[in-house]
């Protein structure tokens, strides 16, 4: 199917001018459906296809960052436009025959309902936002509770506050308690790091160590790989050279380990 | 057995230092069983006494004690299942000025949308919402939830256990709605839209 | 040019709102240079619209229409520094009886904190929970009791027998848990509510 370049030209005179932005596919549908003054239940598929399109062509063009979420709709909508062309096929004798369009109309005037019910929240909140509080806290020499920050009253408390908090002892923890990095020998052993490059430099390659250790996912793997080279060194099974380039390269000796020497290295 | 008099100044007392709604009932149980009845009309007693209107319209017979005439900077609001002692919204333009304090955090429309989704729905899970809204509610939710509008309540057992919504105690009292009941019906908003304007003003 | 009304809402509003004493002349300065005598009468008028004694004159309406005559919980207060609104002083009794009755429900952020340690590694001790917040946590384990949020779930076999702490059912309760295997992981969250942010390119 042939979908045709859609051009600016399709989009109102206003929109041309100054993009407007939208909370969504949904919202941008419902104001097209608004500017073509049509019915929300009798949507002209093909007219609103061509203008989401030119839409999305145009907020790409000035790098506007729009959501998958419309390019998903955008998608919707072309098949719907197809379909709309195929002849439809009635449900059964005597039923109105089936309009494609069910589902979006479904979609948009709940969505509608919902916007709606939005800007009176939006318009209530603005009304509110005039309100204030009395500073300071009740008075504690009453009896009162003592007032300090983050305390939060106990029907109010949720799971997100209970996340949070154990989030904020947990990196104060680790801030008193720089992780040392034999804890996480368990993830990463020196051993496991060793083998590791055995294999690596049994390849024949030569072998950049600089890249090699950028490769591992964490600092705690790198000092493992580092331990590693280092026992290596000291086995005698590689040589470390740093070449004039100032690249340090390994090469593998032509000794043969030991299965106990490397047994013994830190697991 | 509390004089009325002093029942109602009791009142205003708690009301202003508390900076919570308090339910009517925790007002009432500050006194004696007997006089539960009274304590409620002193209550009513109070809430009226601000909500009289700038202008000195109607308490005629009041100038002697100065109490009316003027104009009320602030006044009981019904929120929340409580009733607390704020400024009137119309005050505000004073209040910046004298505390010279500029704009406060807006929601966002899309966090408003969502958040009125949860409230009409609620409880309501994320794909639930991005598929009323078409839109990903990821990072609004965390909005929501770091402003107190919503909560977890639990997960909702399909595919993927995902988190339920609910909306909180805080979301009413930002909204000024007595209970979840309060929500403007989905259908006669603009009704419900002008009724709610009045009670603030 | 400011409405007589106008004004002394405004002063009423700045002094409800503030906790410290404000200058005369600050509560003055809010007006236009025109409306400063003016504006120092509205101060004396709120100030006396106050201090309205509660046995009073206004007793006589008993049917409560409310429209002042009852008590005065609050009054402004002349210090060294100018004014304030705050509670007088015969007031502390029943203020005191307030909160006494209605008890804090408000928990610290230490006893969130412990609270959050012992449900996401129960059982924890007192110990365990001080290596990792470094504080003593015996005053808000306390708190964490009478609230029931947690029990004590035995003891544990090393030095001191220190008891161990769970979490009850009343916990699972109030965050809408099925069991505790429904807790979300610390990093789920998270995912749950950066994911899907998809865009294009």
């Amino acid at each position: 199917m042939n979908t045709p370049v859609p051009t600016r030209g399709l989009l109102p005179e206003a929109w041309r001018v100054d993009l407007p932005v939208f909370e969504g596919p949904l919202d941008l549908l419902l104001q097209l459906v608004k500017v073509n003054k049509v019915e929300i239940t009798d949507i002209p598929v093909a007219t609103i296809c061509d203008q989401f399109h030119a839409y999305l062509a145009l907020a790409e063009e000035l790098d506007l960052d729009l959501a998958a979420e419309y390019i998903y709709e955008a998608a919707l909508l072309i098949h719907l436009k197809s379909r709309m062309l195929l002849p439809r096929t009635p449900r059964a004798p005597g039923e109105p025959e089936e309009d494609p369009r069910e589902e979006l109309v479904a979609r948009l005037l709940e969505y509608r309902r919902l916007k709606e019910a939005a800007q009176s929240l939006a318009e209530i909140e603005s009304l509110r936002r005039g309100i204030w509080r009395r500073e300071g806290g009740p008075p504690e020499d009453l009896g009162a509770p003592a007032e300090e920050a983050g305390e939060i009253d106990l029907g109010d408390l949720s799971l997100y506050d209970l996340l949070g908090a154990l989030r904020g002892v947990l990196v104060r923890y680790d801030k008193a308690h720089p992780p040392a990095y034999h804890l996480d020998r368990e993830h990463f052993s020196v051993r496991d790091q060793v083998h590791r490059l055995l294999a690596e430099l049994d390849r024949g390659r030569p072998f950049d160590l600089v890249a090699d250790l950028r490769a591992r996912s964490c600092r705690a793997e790198v000092i493992a790989a580092f331990l590693a080279v280092l026992e290596l060194a000291r086995l005698s099974l590689v040589r470390v050279h740093q070449t004039e380039a100032g690249d340090v390269v390994l090469y593998r000796t032509t000794r043969e380990a030991a299965g106990e020497e490397l047994e013994a290295l830190a697991g | 057995m509390t004089e009325r008099a002093e029942m109602e100044a009791a009142i205003e007392a708690v009301l202003f230092v508390s900076s919570e709604p308090v339910p009517r009932e925790r007002l009432a149980e500050m006194f004696d069983e007997a006089d539960r009845a009274e304590a409620a009309a002193a209550i009513d007693a109070v809430v009226r006494r601000y909500a009289a209107e700038g202008g000195g319209d109607g308490e005629g017979g009041e100038g002697g004690d100065g109490a009316g005439g003027g104009g009320r900077g602030v006044f009981v609001e019904e929120v929340a299942g409580g009733v607390r002692l704020v400024t009137r919204p119309e005050m505000n333009p004073w209040l910046r000025r004298f505390f010279e304090v500029t704009g406060s955090q807006k929601l966002s429309m899309a966090a408003i949308e969502t958040l009125a989704i949860i409230a009409y729905r609620q409880p309501m899970t994320a794909p639930e919402i991005q598929e009323l809204r078409s839109v990903s509610p990821s990072g609004v939710i965390k909005t929501l939830l770091e402003r107190r509008m919503i909560r977890i309540a639990g997960r909702k057992e399909v595919v993927g256990r995902p988190f339920l919504y609910c909306t909180t105690r805080e979301f009413l009292v930002h909204f000024g709605l007595k209970s979840l009941k309060d929500l403007p019906p989905l259908d006669e908003l603009d009704e419900a839209l002008e009724e709610a304007g009045g009670e603030i003003g």
